[in-house]
């Protein structure tokens, strides 16, 4: 008997000391990097959602787009069109495509030719022409474009040559090259599209994805991980990396003890005062300007929400002071307006959105309204622009008890909230938006325009026809001052209607090891893995 | 011949006094018992007791430590959580859905089960007997996969959660009840008063109920544990009460989000669940001991 | 040499009430090859005597005696090793419930190898197997079970009280003990059944040179071959001496009406005739009547017997009483 | 034995006829279309009609269960409501993860419990007996969820031995084929082997470690009474009085009987340990059953809920059914008491 305690003594004691051991990692986790995600990507093609955690995982990694935005410089760069020109008094843009360019190569795909104009001709006629065989395929939604009126804008693709290709607008229209530059505007492979309508599985573009992105698609286990290796003929310089896993950890106190013990890289959404307290040495937690915001919808096709005094009520019972505080630990702007403050067109003259809970139950009085029972919809994961909206609703459900509003908070798994929200369930939602692109105009279409109702992003559900012809007027010129006057009387037009309630511009920040480096983080979306190397302990020492 | 009785008789204690006798003759069940008492007398009380709403966050107390660490304030005894609520007034009040509701759940669910357990006991044919053999194997099914499905079907929520407990809880109700009744039953002096002409019903209140209380209050404490093990972890995984009620089991889990900031948040809830699911179990095992003890003696 | 010289015994235990002394000064002796019965009602401390011999004693009864000892080497002297180990090679002991003292998951055979020394095994591996094979056979033999191949394997649920008893001799006696304690084994037997064993004791007796200590609750039931006879009341020793001396000339009280007792239950009584016995009831444990024990109950009891009676030894009888019914010559 | 063995099986298998009967029904209880809930698949997809002519859904519920029964037993088990991949398949994984788990904790919790539950009986109301007890009493009600975030701290956090998630680290690319770790390491064609496996090693300890502390304490405790139990027997003191040494006494009488006790308290074993195994996977993002479960509760995923309630259930039915044969096989008087009358 004894003896066997002894071995399994010994036997403890030999796992303890393994895992401490001096050796060098082993390959794979050399030349590896472990993403620990917040969530669930809905699909592999950033062009059918406008979810940040499908376009995180998916964007920068698997595709490349027409053009970049380089946010340093403030002005768009080649990417896969080697230059472009502007014709026809800004109607029509001519691409000029980069040579040999290749698609990934896959254990389901092998590419027989570069890329040509005739994909990008597919990448967009797949959301633009609704006569297209790919327009149906997953659900037939490209909840972007609508939003932004890409879809309008744009009157058809034209392929001049194999290489080049023009885009024809409907008019001219100044966030056209923005919208380009976002994350949506992705090339597919119109030659896997062909062998999966032949194999009669055209819904696989979807999920079994091929694009000229830096990695290609290794696969996918739902709430595990994604996995991703290098694309050996990628184009531009690669990463110095061989493995990209995304590792679904879903609740951030995880995700920072993971980082912790080293399983994973990166996190994004740390939460930022634990790990400061933590103090490691090996972690560093950065964070950057991100043009953001997060707010407080209420659904206006609903009673009594439709009511703007109701909302204005609901508005000044919060105190939006202490959420800054408590929710954000100080490391977030208090609101003004839907457009944070960076934004050429931000204005608060004006515009005030205070805490005055009297007001608010004298309003709520004028409205006719005792004894209001709301539900507030706080999202399960974090975002950048709120990293706690489940904490965030009970703070708010305090607030709003001192003025005699019950509020009960519902949560749901990310991606049944979203769909749920869709279909207009909520009273009350906790949610925001984070920019695409430097464009004011991103601020508002995607969020507040009639058109956002029917495909879902207008949180609100809220349709003004004036706001919305402040808006299309303000995309339709291209004068700076104009349009700054314009989007200054749609913010005054908010504030007078109060769909939603703007409550933070958030930090963004990220925790990652030391060893990690070329991670970027552009400022108008997602997260980018390109030029990601780890340096081992054997380089440090060299 | 008169019979001089010359050695005085003593009372002969009934089953009960003589488990109770064994029992209080141990410190640690008689320190455990009153502890239990004082921590029902607590639930019962606590609104009255505890010193703030559980929901008004003070803005300018975020997070402060216990009263005993250097940085505390004696305003708040256990320290405020990171919404700046007083953590000893969630504790109290918590009390009620993590110790006071669990009691009730078991209290119905305890007189459902061992009405069907005592009426299953005394009917004794072969037919049964394979049945109840049956349902003793469906039984092995742990009380929180029950609840579980009855959370699948239902939803998530106060009342479905504590329906979902309470119906999962019956089964071990019946099943002790029935073993208990039925082992009594068949015991030669139950024969003999059920030769003496006795109803069944005289039989089950007057002959054997006193004889298996005991076995059946034990069961009510392990029920009480597995009650409250149940619905805190049920509130843990975030399929219980939900975050804002002070539950401990959510408390403890929202806790998690600021370990290192506020230790105290994630140490408290686990501490007061611990302790009170350790005074039931030295309560049920001291009954089960002092049980032991009266059947050997 | 005596085997066994049992001087003062007492036993106290330890209740919640208090101490009580349960055995009060009892002496035994016992010579090689002899049967012993100890006779007495319930309670009477005779099985506690048997258990305090082999050692078969709870941590909460106190056991002292001015000797204890067996073979002439002081048992309480002794670590509780040693004394098991002594015990263990030389007695034996059977109990009234046989089946409760055999290991229900076990099979007789297990039971029964177990029982045999060590030592007495020889041979190989295999060849040992065998040996163990033949000596649980012949065991079983000996104490009268003949067909022995279904009583091997069964397990002593499976086996009816008689013959659990001897499965429990044939256990007992397979390292030969010098000393054979039978507490009462054939109590709730039926009576073919407690003949036969009775037989097989005595047989043992003589063919295995043993000593055996027989306990009954009544003189009728000890065996014809019964060399001596003691009887215990209350913890108390009343009478010991020869069996026949003393069944035909009770020098006691209680032998008096035990033995009368005996005889009149054996024939039929006549319609609302009056039992032999003693009145009164024994007392409970906790209610022992100082002095002689018996007193309230003794048909002879006057003011003296509140003191304890000395010992009166008479050729090779010894009782203690004030008032014997025999009048001794001297 | 064979009228023993029969009476068992039968048991067994009409208490796994109910068990199919129930999670039949479940696809009743369930809110929304009972064919969606058996199948996953909604009625707008363009299999439905055809999955509807499958499973009966026109016909009577006889017909359906039918169906249903005959879909279950040939491994067609429906889809997932919230990604579409076989339920089947997926709960394979996740039902051998599970099993590779509880099988390991439960070997740890028999290993030391039933030692140190003998140790404490045979120093019954010693010194050492009271600090075991008061242990097992203390570990014994140690909410699991509770204690598992203790551990993580200290182990994970505050000394860095162990990982908290997962099987494996992911780079070691290694994929799950038949859901336990051990094997898909040694089937996978890694050429980091060795050290995948002491990383798999190193990802193990800590849940099965916290799973087996509360199965260990209860049979520790079980096992201590239950011996101590069998010490005051007759029998016992008779093998004393034959003079056998105090170690044989222990080990070939006290312990096998006391044993027998022990293992008719199983079924508490079992659920206990299945009970913990979901809070424990959940918190260590184990790919077993019980996150499985949790999960698709969270995702209202109703094929995944009720194959996960089945499996866990008949888990729970065949280890009780082995249990019981092999107490019934290693002690005989266990089918004597059965068919006994009282």
């Amino acid at each position: 008997m004894i003896k066997a305690y002894v071995t399994i003594a010994a036997i403890s004691a030999l796992l303890v000391s393994g895992c401490q051991s001096e050796e060098p990692e082993p390959a794979p986790l050399a030349n590896g990097i472990i993403y620990c995600s917040e969530g669930n990507p809905d699909t592999f093609n950033p062009q059918l959602v406008t979810s940040g955690t499908t376009v995180d995982a998916t964007a920068a990694q698997l595709y490349d787009r027409l053009i970049d935005y380089d946010a340093e410089q403030q002005q768009f760069i080649p990417a896969l069109a080697k230059r472009w020109e502007t014709l026809d008094n800004g109607t029509r843009y001519r691409f000029h495509l980069r040579e040999g360019i290749q698609f990934h190569s896959t254990g389901y795909f092998q590419p027989t030719r570069a890329l040509t104009a005739e994909d990008v001709q597919f990448s967009f006629n797949r959301w633009l022409d609704e006569t297209s065989l790919y327009h149906p395929v997953s659900g037939g939604s490209y909840p972007f474009f609508s939003a932004t009126g890409l879809d309008q804008l744009i009157q058809k693709v034209v392929k001049i040559d194999e290489m080049t290709v023009d885009i024809v607008l409907n008019n001219a229209d100044s966030s056209f090259l923005a919208n380009l530059a976002t994350d949506f505007a992705i090339i597919l492979s119109a030659e896997y599209a062909q062998q999966l309508l032949v194999n009669d599985h055209p819904e696989q573009i979807d999920l079994l994805p091929i694009g000229t992105g830096p990695y290609r698609f290794e696969n996918y286990r739902k709430d595990v991980l994604i996995r991703y290796s290098r694309h050996p003929e990628y184009w531009r310089q690669g990463p110095g990396i061989e493995h990209l896993v995304y590792s679904i950890t879903p609740n951030a106190n995880k995700r920072m003890l993971k980082l912790v013990t080293g399983e994973c890289d990166i996190i994004p959404y740390p939460l930022v005062s634990e790990l400061n307290a933590l103090n490691r040495e090996q972690l560093i937690v950065t964070n950057e300007v991100s043009p953001n915001v997060s707010f407080w919808a209420f659904n206006t096709q609903k009673e009594p929400f439709d009511d703007p005094m109701v909302r204005r009520a609901l508005s000044h019972a919060i105190n939006r002071e202490a959420i800054i505080q408590t929710i954000y630990y100080g490391n977030a702007e208090l609101a003004q307006s839907i457009l944070p403050p960076t934004s050429w067109a931000y204005d608060n003259k004006g515009i005030q959105y205070q805490y005055a809970p009297e007001k608010a139950k004298r309003l709520l009085k004028e409205a006719g309204h005792s004894d209001l029972n709301i539900t507030i919809w706080a999202m399960p994961v974090q975002r950048v622009y709120n990293p706690n909206a489940r904490r965030m609703a009970e703070l708010m459900q305090s607030d709003l008890a001192q003025i005699g509003v019950s509020a009960r908070i519902v949560s749901y798994e990310w991606n049944t909230f979203r769909r749920r929200l869709s279909r207009g369930e909520h009273d009350t939602v906790l949610i925001g938006w984070y920019a695409d692109n430097a464009d004011p105009d991103n601020f508002f279409r995607p969020l507040l325009s009639c058109a956002a109702v029917a495909t879902g992003g207008n949180r609100a559900n809220w349709c003004h026809p004036g706001f919305d012809q402040l808006l299309y007027s303000a995309i339709a010129t291209t004068k700076p001052e104009e349009r700054k006057a314009l989007y200054q009387s749609a913010q005054h037009l908010l504030n007078q209607q109060q769909p939603l309630l703007p409550i933070a511009h958030s930090k963004r920040f990220q925790a990652q090891q030391r060893n990690i480096s070329g991670v970027e983080l552009p400022p108008y979306g997602g997260i980018n893995f390109r030029l990601a190397t780890k340096s081992t302990a054997e380089d440090e020492t060299q | 011949m008169p019979h001089v009785n010359l050695y005085h008789h003593d009372e002969t204690p009934s089953p009960l006094q003589l488990v109770w006798k064994s029992f209080r003759a141990r410190f640690l069940s008689m320190a455990a018992l009153y502890l239990l008492l004082a921590m029902i007398l607590l639930v019962l009380v606590s609104p009255l007791l505890a010193p703030f709403n559980t929901s008004t966050q003070f803005s300018d107390a975020i997070a402060l430590p216990p009263s005993w660490v250097e940085s505390g304030n004696m305003q708040y005894l256990f320290g405020t959580d990171d919404l700046g609520r007083d953590m000893l007034s969630r504790l109290l009040i918590g009390g009620l859905y993590s110790l006071g509701l669990p009691i009730l759940m078991v209290a119905v669910s305890s007189l459902i089960g061992m009405s069907i357990g005592a009426l299953a006991g005394i009917d004794r044919t072969i037919k049964y007997q394979s049945l109840s053999r049956l349902f003793d194997t469906l039984l092995s099914i742990p009380s929180f996969l029950m609840a579980l499905i009855i959370i699948a079907i239902l939803g998530t929520g106060f009342n479905n959660v504590a329906f979902a407990i309470t119906l999962s809880l019956i089964p071990q109700f019946i099943f002790v009840t029935r073993n208990a009744v039925h082992e009594e039953w068949h015991k030669d002096y139950v024969t003999a008063s059920r030769l003496n002409g006795c109803s069944k019903a005289y039989l089950l209140y007057r002959v054997i109920l006193p004889n298996v209380t005991p076995t059946l209050v034990m069961q009510l404490t392990v029920s009480l544990s597995v009650a409250i093990m149940d619905i805190a972890a049920l509130s843990f995984l975030g399929l219980g009460i939900q975050a804002p009620t002070p539950e401990w089991g959510s408390m403890l889990a929202r806790s998690l989000d600021e370990v290192y900031l506020s230790p105290w948040s994630m140490v408290l809830p686990g501490v007061t669940l611990f302790v009170t699911i350790m005074t039931i179990n030295v309560v049920g095992d001291s009954l089960r001991r002092a049980l032991k003890e009266r059947v050997n003696s | 040499m005596q085997l066994l010289d049992i001087r003062n015994l007492t036993v106290e235990m330890q209740t919640p009430q208090g101490i009580v002394r349960v055995l009060d000064k009892v002496n035994l002796q016992l010579t090689e090859g002899e049967i012993h019965s100890i006779v007495g009602e319930s309670g009477s401390g005779k099985s506690l005597l048997a258990k305090a011999i082999v050692g078969f004693i709870n941590p909460n009864w106190q056991v002292t005696a001015d000797r204890l000892w067996w073979n002439g080497k002081d048992l309480l002297a002794m670590s509780p090793q040693q004394r098991r180990q002594i015990t263990g090679r030389d007695m034996a002991m059977i109990f009234q419930d046989p089946n409760a003292y055999l290991d229900p998951n076990s099979t007789v055979e297990q039971q029964i190898v177990e029982a045999i020394p060590q030592g007495d095994v020889r041979g190989t591996f295999m060849r040992r197997r065998v040996d163990r094979k033949t000596r649980v056979k012949r065991l079983l033999h000996r104490v009268g079970i003949r067909d022995h191949e279904p009583i091997m394997d069964s397990y002593p649920f499976e086996l009816s009280q008689g013959v659990a008893q001897k499965v429990s001799i044939a256990i007992a006696i397979a390292h030969r003990p010098k000393l054979l304690i039978a507490d009462e084994p054939t109590t709730a037997m039926e009576p073919s059944t407690r003949l036969q064993i009775h037989r097989l004791l005595a047989r043992l007796a003589v063919s295995q040179q043993m000593s055996v200590v027989l306990i009954s609750q009544d003189v009728g039931s000890i065996l014809p071959e019964t060399k001596r006879l003691t009887m215990l009341y209350c913890g108390q020793l009343m009478e010991t001496g020869p069996a026949k001396d003393i069944l035909s000339e009770p020098a006691h009280p209680y032998t008096d009406s035990m033995i009368r007792m005996s005889l009149q239950t054996q024939q039929e009584l006549p319609h609302k005739a009056r039992l032999p016995t003693l009145p009164g009831a024994i007392p409970t444990l906790r209610h022992m009547p100082i002095g002689c024990r018996l007193g309230p109950r003794c048909p002879h009891a006057q003011k003296t017997c509140v003191k304890a009676p000395t010992a009166t030894h008479e050729r090779q009888r010894v009782y203690h009483c004030h008032f014997p019914l025999l009048v001794t010559s001297s | 034995m064979t009228r023993y063995l029969a009476g068992r099986l039968s048991v067994f298998i009409i208490a796994v006829f109910l068990l199919t009967v129930f999670s039949f029904s479940l696809n009743y209880f369930f809110p929304g279309d009972p064919i969606t809930n058996m199948s996953g698949v909604r009625s707008f997809q363009s299999s439905y009609p055809l999955i509807m002519e499958m499973r009966g859904g026109k016909e009577n519920i006889a017909t359906q269960y039918m169906h249903y029964l005959h879909h279950l037993f040939t491994g067609n088990w429906g889809q997932s409501l919230s990604n579409g991949t076989p339920v089947f398949d997926d709960g394979i994984q996740h039902f051998v993860a599970s099993m590779e788990l509880i099988i390991l904790a439960l070997l740890v919790a028999v290993t030391l419990g039933l030692p140190l539950g003998v140790f404490a009986a045979s120093r019954f109301r010693q010194g050492s007996d009271k600090a075991v007890v008061s242990l097992a009493m203390v570990g014994y009600s140690v909410p699991v969820f509770w204690l598992a975030q203790l551990m993580i701290l200290l182990f994970a956090i505050k000394l860095g031995w162990f990982p908290i998630t997962g099987q494996i680290n992911p780079l070691y690319g290694v994929e799950p084929q038949t859901g336990s770790i051990f094997i898909d390491v040694f089937l996978s064609n890694s050429e980091y082997k060795a050290a995948a496996l002491q990383d798999a090693i190193n990802h193990i300890v800590l849940p099965v470690m916290i799973l087996a502390i509360m199965p260990m304490m209860l049979l520790l405790r079980l096992m201590r009474n239950a011996t101590q139990e069998m010490l005051q027997k007759p029998f016992i003191k008779a093998a004393r009085a034959r003079g056998l040494s105090e170690w044989r006494v222990l080990v070939k009488h006290a312990i096998p009987n006391a044993l027998q006790a022990v293992l008719q308290q199983t079924t508490l074993l079992f659920s206990l340990m299945l009970t913990n195994s979901i809070v424990v996977e959940s918190i260590f993002n184990w790919p077993g059953m019980g996150n499985w479960l949790i999960r698709s509760i969270f995702e209202r995923d109703y094929p995944i809920i009720q194959s996960a309630v089945l499996m866990f259930a008949f888990v729970i039915l065949f280890f009780n059914l082995l249990v019981e044969l092999y107490h019934g096989w290693r002690f005989p008087i266990v089918r004597h008491e059965q068919y006994a009358t009282r």
